[in-house]
């Protein structure tokens, strides 16, 4: 039960995007098409499992075995950031194909904060090493969730004319309002 | 030769259905509804229709006119129709400074900013709805009793939905069976006698409309039906399986804005999916939402919520559900 | 203008090659020089953050409870509750308890979790309630906090021993905020969840 | 020191080199080549995606630009020589200056000049209405009027000229990126040299039909008398199909064909008023040059 | 519940005026204008020359390839010149131009009226004396006939399905030949059932016919293995894969032929045509066309010489109205709207209609609002909102992916759109971009 | 480059959130009021202008497979800095940002500045760059706060001006998203009118 309310805090109610505001330059910048935003979901779905693993078990081990928890950030940003290096090196070598599908998207998210910020947030909340995993995962899916509903959109939108004014950002922008609205329908569910 | 011959490709004939033709039989269709809340709101839901609808043309003309540049196309009848919908989600005694604003958020937010009619991935009217639901929750959900046609405006008297009640009631840990006294009967629901937005408490109402707009081949049934079957079919179940904490389906189908969600907002055609299937899909997963909303989310009220979400579904939808296609079958020759 | 800049950046000689002894001596030296200053700074600012933290947990302390001249924070104590805890500060003054501040929790706020600092005095009478933490919804749930509205004063001096903290629609005492009844329910769970540790045990 | 320090130090030491030579072992064995030229070359083309060089966007035509051996026979036509030879300096390749080129409307078929003979009533494309058929005028090879190079124009260098029913391209924002020739299905707009101020000599009709025929359609058609062929000094104008044409290389802007063409096809523009000498040739061509002055 | 086809159509509004007026002979024209390509495929290639005299039944223009057909000259007289003559594609093509000297006819042709009922050829035989005689589809496609009966190695044909279906409004060519050329086209359809090999044959009939339905019932006894089958009345039932759906339930793979699903459609029209070539040794150089719209004073259904200028129709029906906004050669669903009434009727003329300005001026153009009704009435399952959109952003794979290339162009898309959009128009223009595409790709 | 201009670009002309649309989370995160906006406009404004300065004086020392975790390691110092700083003597402002103090070390606008700008240019022209962008953010954050505080709250920096609420969607997240929108195209339109 524990598990399920934090899946669909993650996902709905507290959703990465729409309502926690991170992963935002991805969103605005990825989701043009739904193919490319389904490779992205898919890159920091693995990213985001991975470090929150790997974050965890540094804070365990060494930031609060040592008590220099304040060297949080730095490490965490650190170990994100060569993380995704490695995935994307081994990937273009291990799986050409997969590295075609995710590897664009891989620089793009080491300054993903949606990363950084669910490595911080799992820690915050006290969650064991599960209980991190599952909130890291659950949070990749409602980023791409949102990421993949607003592609649906901005290709419809590519298919109309926007005023000029409107092009790009704005829309875009308009559109998550729209959609953040509409996900407040979710609040109280858990 | 002086007479000069008009060429253009085939075909030469055209049926005469036009959109402004659709739009006004969308009108027509709501005008029981808009009857009823006048017999049971009063002046309040004159005020409010026609603060709606003449400030939703204003901000359409405004835009068009002074923003986009565009030539006015007013006259369609769509912002007619986002008009008297906005009107139909609000409680009749609502500030007439926020329904403008609703009308502005509707008109500016909801459509122009996508480039007008067509183009809106979002409901208008829905996006103004919630937006004022959002940004004042207090003015927003105090619903005047319906007190007959001389129902003040500002100084209606106010009270729950029956949704509201049962929620509230079950959340205290009450008997449904309690509640259930508190509320109007299923008969007074039909027709309408119950607190809540100007446009969702007449069925019977709603209902004509539907029937008016199936008979004009304006929309098909299957959002609608698929809604409705949904809500009946989830609520159901759960009433099956314990009655005294879970109100009846027929009560869900009668309260809180599902019909006039199901038929009106529901089956706009620029926000709902092309194809039969898309549609039922649509209509399921509106149907789910509401009732996940209105059972276990905050709100008791579902229906506005759900048929946004699946809005931002719908280009989805269209983009991976197609029609069958001729040919496509594996016929066994 | 920008090609040039590239053109630039390649034809730049002093940039350093990718070879191994390079990219290590870098990083380690980076992120030695970065550690140091930090740890640096962290000692520096060590102090004034537990300062602060202090003063936080002082001023909710000395918002909820009658003056006092102890260091309730020196001489509180834990009783575990509903699966957490609640913290006990008791307020003495020359070393006659005068008051105790709790910090208690709730779950079933709108937006999830509310702490508040409840003072009880020592009769177990509502003396003062200070909201620590929340995320309720700003403009309605977020009332229960007296920055915002004075609705929480009508706890002041009533005794939960004859003063039914349930709001009025459920059949209590409490009037809820217009329109956030969760968050009204979620802040009497949370005072009642203070009130009733204290009564169970807390009175020390 | 603090014991704090020293750990600090020392994990995030550990920490930055541990990751320091994973990445370098990880990197040298996984090493895959990309030149990074090509992101270079692209960030020196104007971006505007426009397709004018034959390859799918700018991005496309960086990557044939690395690629090719000889850069010559690549050009963009939107960025012109400068962004030609910062690209050749980028290689480290040679490029050929080339001349300037500017579209032209091979059409002179105002509403005055050739009239209508129907209606059109479909989609208001040239394309679908050439689909259709020869166009609402006698002359089925002249301009359909409906604005498809206006369309693909990504530089707003071309309008319709409402009184003439003619495209008119403005030399100073053409970049003759060929788009229009493209989407013109008649094929009546041509990229020629820009010469010294614009000035230019043309035929500016694509009329194959017999002379009577074309004449009978359009005031202005070329009949194909082949007077101008005769008179060209250069031999820079051919006749095919009952058709001149002057080719840009030869032609040294002399105007004799000019004057002799009788029914004002060739055009000269941006020109000085000759002296007075023949009214009927000088008032077609005023107007012609004085509406491309006006812009 | 009578038969139809599975998906989508629309129904236009019937207006069959000339469906009472028989079949009237036009008087011969003073020069006819016979254009070389009339058919789908090469067009032919002229053999005769300016000054050349011929005869009525003549081979005047000879089949250059597999798919094409001859021209056979309709008149007698003296051919004036071979050039390019404004012709019903719009264009000016080549056309052999003959001026009319007297009637003529070539003496192998039989102009006795009697029937003749037995079949002498072999299947063969009839086959190439279809092949010879410059038979085409006469519903409109104009596919040279002996093509489709030509089966390839491999594939089985078990139903010949004639098409008396004329769903497009207006047109009554088809209707009242079935009323009064039954007997020759039931004979013609037993010589198409020899060619073909197959013992059974369905004839498709819509609803608003029933004289020809009641006419061809009885008739039908007489001939073993043909039926005469009514169908509910909606458009376009007259497509082929939609007459098939309808009739057997086959769906004709996208991209496939008829003969996939073991069928082969022939048109009423070409029946009677194939009956006159085998029978009674008379090539293609005449068929019926109706004269009709709401405007002619007296709507009628003419036999006529193919190359005769479409003025001259339209004269014998009362003369062009004063109101007339388009001329339609064929139906107004898929005809083609003409730009001068000088142009020749061709093998594929079907009728001519003419439209009043007001009813030819299409609806003013407003956004799409997305109301889905053109893909609920697309008989194929396309989306048309979707293929105008992608055309006009030049995004051919996408196009090719939605299916364009399965567009059958009956307009219905058009017809129903309430914004008044030029779906057709802009779908037309994808396929075309697409079929470049393919065509290009198997190079 | 003249310095004034490449100090005064990051305002207008090349604003990052406004104009490049860079470092859209925090921006839409803690613009709750102007307070919170400015506080961390001025964060970000003092780590993108250290990281630069740093990042600028030893560009050449660095090699580049590794440049992209020693860039990222000395923002990260920065950033703990700001956050030990601000958590000993202001840590009232320091709660409301929360999370996101701690994720400027993710915001495009410190990488992208380090990386396309602080690499290429001289110690002096990054350092004003780093200002001029900081404070650019740091108004824009400003301004966005103040709009959505205005509107949601009835108040701006703190001092209320009408009674009772505001249009409360725009304290909420929706209201992030509408507010920048319009803002954007607003300072679309300005600019392209000054241009």
């Amino acid at each position: 039960m524990e598990y399920i309310i934090i899946i669909i805090s993650a996902i709905f109610v507290n959703n990465v995007v729409l309502a926690q505001f991170l992963g935002i330059c991805p969103f605005l910048g990825v989701s043009s098409k739904v193919e490319t935003s389904i490779g992205m979901a898919g890159a920091v779905t693995f990213v985001i499992v991975i470090a929150t693993m790997v974050t965890y078990l540094l804070q365990k081990y060494v930031l609060v075995a040592f008590g220099i928890q304040f060297m949080q950030t730095i490490t965490f940003i650190l170990v994100i950031a060569a993380l995704v290096q490695l995935v994307e090196i081994i990937l273009k070598k291990a799986s050409p194909s997969l590295y075609q599908a995710l590897g664009i998207f891989l620089p793009l998210i080491t300054t993903n904060c949606a990363v950084l910020g669910v490595a911080i947030l799992a820690v915050q909340k006290e969650y064991n090493l599960l209980q991190s995993v599952v909130f890291g995962t659950a949070t990749a899916i409602g980023f791409g969730l949102a990421l993949i509903i607003f592609a649906g959109i901005r290709e419809h939108l590519d298919m109309v004319k926007i005023p000029k004014s409107m092009k790009g950002v704005p829309i875009a922008l308009v559109v998550a309002g729209i959609l953040a609205m509409a996900f407040m329908g979710f609040a109280g569910l858990v | 030769m002086n007479r000069l011959i008009t060429v253009s490709p085939s075909p030469h004939v055209y049926e005469d259905t036009t959109v402004k033709r659709l739009m006004f039989d969308v009108v027509i269709a709501m005008l029981p509804a808009l009857a009823m809340s006048i017999y049971f709101f009063g002046m309040g839901a004159i005020i409010v229709t026609l603060v709606a609808v003449v400030s939703c043309l204003m901000f359409e003309w405004l835009i068009q006119k002074f923003l986009l540049k565009q030539e006015p196309t007013i006259t369609d009848g769509s912002a007619l129709v986002t008009g008297i919908l906005l009107a139909f989600n609000v409680p009749s005694n609502l500030p007439i400074g926020i329904i403008i604003l609703g009308s502005l958020v509707a008109i500016g937010v909801g459509k122009m900013s996508f480039g007008g009619l067509g183009n809106n991935p979002f409901n208008p009217a829905l996006v103004g709805r919630v937006f004022l639901l959002i940004s004042f929750p207090v003015k927003m959900t105090s619903w005047p009793v319906p007190g007959g046609f001389n129902t003040g405006y500002a100084d209606a008297v106010t009270g729950a939905t029956p949704l509201a009640i049962v929620k509230e009631g079950l959340g205290k840990g009450d008997q449904l069976s309690d509640l259930m006294a508190q509320v109007p009967s299923h008969m007074e629901l039909f027709y309408g006698h119950m607190g809540g937005s100007m446009g969702e408490i007449a069925a019977v109402a709603i209902l004509l409309g539907f029937a008016y707009l199936l008979f004009r081949k304006v929309i098909t049934w299957h959002i609608p039906v698929s809604i409705l079957l949904t809500i009946a079919l989830f609520t159901g179940i759960m009433w099956m399986v314990n009655p005294q904490t879970n109100a009846d389906p027929l009560f869900h189908l009668l309260t809180g804005g599902v019909m006039l969600g199901a038929v009106f907002m529901a089956t706009d055609y620029v926000t709902s999916p092309m194809t039969i299937k898309g549609m039922w899909i649509f209509g399921i997963g509106i149907g789910v939402l509401t009732v996940l909303i209105r059972v276990f989310g905050a709100y008791p009220e579902g229906v506005s919520f759900a048929i946004l979400i699946m809005n931002a579904f719908v280009p989805l939808i269209n983009a991976y559900v197609k029609p069958k296609r001729f040919g496509e079958a594996n016929n066994g020759k | 203008m920008l090609n040039q800049k590239d053109l630039e950046r390649q034809t730049m000689a002093s940039k350093k090659e990718s070879t191994f002894i390079n990219m290590f001596l870098t990083l380690f030296l980076v992120t030695f020089i970065a550690s140091a200053a930090l740890g640096y700074i962290y000692e520096i600012t060590k102090e004034p953050i537990a300062i602060s933290k202090m003063a936080k947990q002082n001023n909710a302390i000395m918002q909820v409870v009658p003056e006092y001249n102890n260091e309730p924070g020196n001489e509180s104590y834990k009783i575990a509750i509903d699966g957490d805890s609640i913290q006990f500060f008791p307020a003495k003054k020359d070393g006659v308890l005068v008051g105790t501040a709790i910090s208690t929790f709730t779950n079933k706020g709108f937006g999830g979790n509310v702490r508040l600092m409840v003072g009880l005095l020592p009769d177990g009478t509502i003396n003062n309630i200070a909201v620590l933490e929340h995320k309720e919804t700003p403009g309605l749930g977020d009332k229960m906090d007296k920055k915002k509205s004075p609705w929480s004063i009508q706890f002041n001096g009533k005794n939960p021993a004859d003063f039914k903290l349930i709001v009025k629609k459920d059949g209590g005492d409490v009037d809820a905020i217009t329109a956030s009844t969760i968050s009204s329910r979620a802040f009497c769970d949370a005072v009642n969840r203070a009130y009733k540790a204290y009564m169970e045990g807390g009175q020390k | 020191m603090s014991t704090t320090i020293l750990l600090t130090i020392i994990s995030l030491s550990a920490i930055g080199s541990i990751a320091a030579i994973i990445l370098y072992f990880v990197a040298q064995k996984f090493k895959v080549f990309e030149d990074p030229r090509i992101g270079m070359v692209e960030e020196a083309l104007p971006a505007a995606n426009c397709g004018g060089c034959g390859y799918p966007g700018c991005r496309g035509f960086a990557e044939a630009l690395v690629r090719a051996d000889d850069i010559s026979p690549l050009f963009c036509p939107v960025g012109g020589n400068d962004v030609m030879t910062t690209v050749a300096k980028i290689l480290g390749k040679e490029v050929e200056a080339k001349e300037p080129l500017v579209a032209v409307i091979r059409c002179s078929g105002s509403f005055a000049k050739r009239p209508r003979t129907n209606e059109y009533d479909g989609a208001t494309t040239c394309i679908i209405s050439s689909n259709l058929y020869s166009g609402d005028t006698g002359c089925q090879y002249g301009c359909l009027g409906m604005g498809d190079c206006v369309t693909v124009c990504k530089f707003d260098a071309i309008y319709m000229d409402k009184e003439t029913g003619l495209p008119v391209v403005i030399d100073d924002k053409c970049t003759a990126c060929g788009a229009c020739v493209k989407a013109c299905p008649n094929i009546i707009i041509e990229l020629r040299k820009k010469n010294k101020k614009d000035r230019k000599i043309f035929v500016s009709c694509v009329n194959k039909d017999k002379g009577g025929i074309a004449k009978k359609s359009c005031e202005v058609a070329c009949i194909g008398c082949s007077k101008c062929v005769k008179v060209c000094p250069y031999e820079a104008i051919t006749l095919e199909n009952f058709l001149a044409y002057i080719d840009p290389n030869k032609c040294k802007l002399c105007r004799k064909c000019v004057e002799e063409c009788p029914t004002n096809a060739i055009l000269e523009i941006n020109f000085p008023p000759r002296k007075q000498k023949d009214e009927s040739i000088e008032g077609t061509e005023q107007v012609k040059s004085s509406e491309k002055e006006n812009e | 519940m009578l038969k139809t086809f599975a998906k989508g159509g629309v129904h236009p509004a019937e207006c069959k005026y000339s469906e009472d007026s028989a079949i009237v002979n036009l008087p011969l024209p003073k020069t006819v204008n016979i254009p070389i390509a009339q058919h789908i495929g090469a067009p032919s290639k002229a053999i005769v020359a300016k000054g050349d005299k011929v005869k009525v039944g003549d081979k005047i223009a000879e089949s250059t390839g597999f798919v094409s057909a001859n021209i056979h000259s309709s008149v007698s007289g003296t051919v004036a010149k071979i050039d390019d003559i404004l012709d019903s594609t719009g264009y000016k093509r080549p056309c052999i131009v003959i001026d009319v000297e007297g009637d003529d006819w070539n003496e192998t042709i039989d102009r006795s009226t009697e029937l003749k009922k037995e079949i002498s050829l072999t299947d063969k035989e009839i086959i190439a004396k279809i092949n010879a005689s410059g038979i085409v589809g006469l519903g409109g496609a104009t596919f040279p006939s002996h093509v489709k009966l030509s089966i390839p190695d491999g594939k089985k044909i078990n139903v010949l399905i004639i098409n008396g279906v004329e769903c497009e409004p207006y047109l009554t060519s088809d209707h009242r030949l079935m009323l009064e050329k039954a007997e020759e086209m039931l004979v013609g359809i037993q010589i198409l059932m020899k060619a073909l090999s197959v013992n059974r044959a369905m004839i498709g009939i819509e609803n608003n016919k029933p004289d020809a339905i009641a006419h061809l019932t009885a008739l039908v006894k007489n001939y073993p293995g043909i039926e005469v089958h009514p169908l509910k009345v909606q458009y376009p039932q007259g497509g082929e894969k939609q007459l098939i759906k309808a009739l057997i339930n086959r769906e004709v793979p996208s991209g496939g032929l008829p003969l996939d699903v073991g069928a082969v459609v022939h048109n009423v029209g070409t029946a009677f045509a194939v009956y006159e070539a085998v029978q009674k040794n008379k090539p293609l150089f005449e068929r019926v066309v109706t004269v009709t719209g709401q405007l002619i004073s007296k709507p009628s259904n003419f036999m006529v010489r193919i190359g005769t200028p479409v003025s001259q129709l339209i004269e014998a029906a009362g003369g062009l109205p004063e109101d007339t906004g388009k001329v339609i050669n064929g139906g107004p669903m898929m005809g083609k709207a003409v730009n001068s009434i000088e142009v020749p009727v061709t093998k594929g003329t079907s009728g001519i209609l003419i439209m009043s300005k007001d009813a030819a001026k299409r609806k003013k153009e407003s956004t799409c609002i997305r109301c889905a009704k053109c893909v609920s009435v697309c008989p194929q399952g396309l989306e048309p909102y979707l293929l105008i959109k992608q055309t006009q952003l030049e995004k051919n794979d996408k196009l090719e992916q939605s299916g364009v290339m399965d567009c059958i162009e009956c307009g219905s898309c058009s017809y129903t759109c309430p914004a008044g959009l030029p779906l057709l128009d802009y779908i037309r223009l994808g396929k075309s971009r697409v079929s470049r595409i393919i065509r290009s790709r198997k190079q | 480059m003249n310095q004034l201009k490449n100090f005064t670009k990051g305002f207008f002309k090349e604003n990052p959130v406004l104009v490049l649309l860079l470092g859209m989370c925090p921006t839409l995160g803690v613009s709750t009021s102007a307070i919170n906006g400015l506080g961390m406009g001025l964060a970000t404004t003092f780590v993108l202008t250290m990281s630069n300065l740093v990042v600028s004086s030893v560009k050449s020392q660095i090699p580049d497979k590794v440049r992209i975790p020693a860039f990222i390691v000395i923002i990260a110092s920065f950033v703990t800095i700001v956050e030990l700083v601000m958590q000993a003597y202001i840590p009232a402002l320091f709660e409301q940002l929360g999370l996101f103090i701690p994720l400027i070390v993710v915001n495009c606008i410190v990488l992208g500045r380090a990386e396309a700008f602080a690499s290429k240019n001289n110690v002096l022209s990054s350092v004003i760059d780093g200002l001029g962008m900081g404070l650019g953010f740091a108004m824009a954050l400003t301004i966005l706060g103040g709009v959505r505080e205005m509107l949601g709250n009835g108040s701006f920096f703190g001092m209320k001006f009408i009674a009772g609420d505001g249009i409360l969607v725009f304290v909420l997240a929706p209201g992030a998203f509408l507010a920048l929108a319009y803002l954007i195209v607003l300072v679309n339109k300005i600019n392209k009118k000054t241009a």
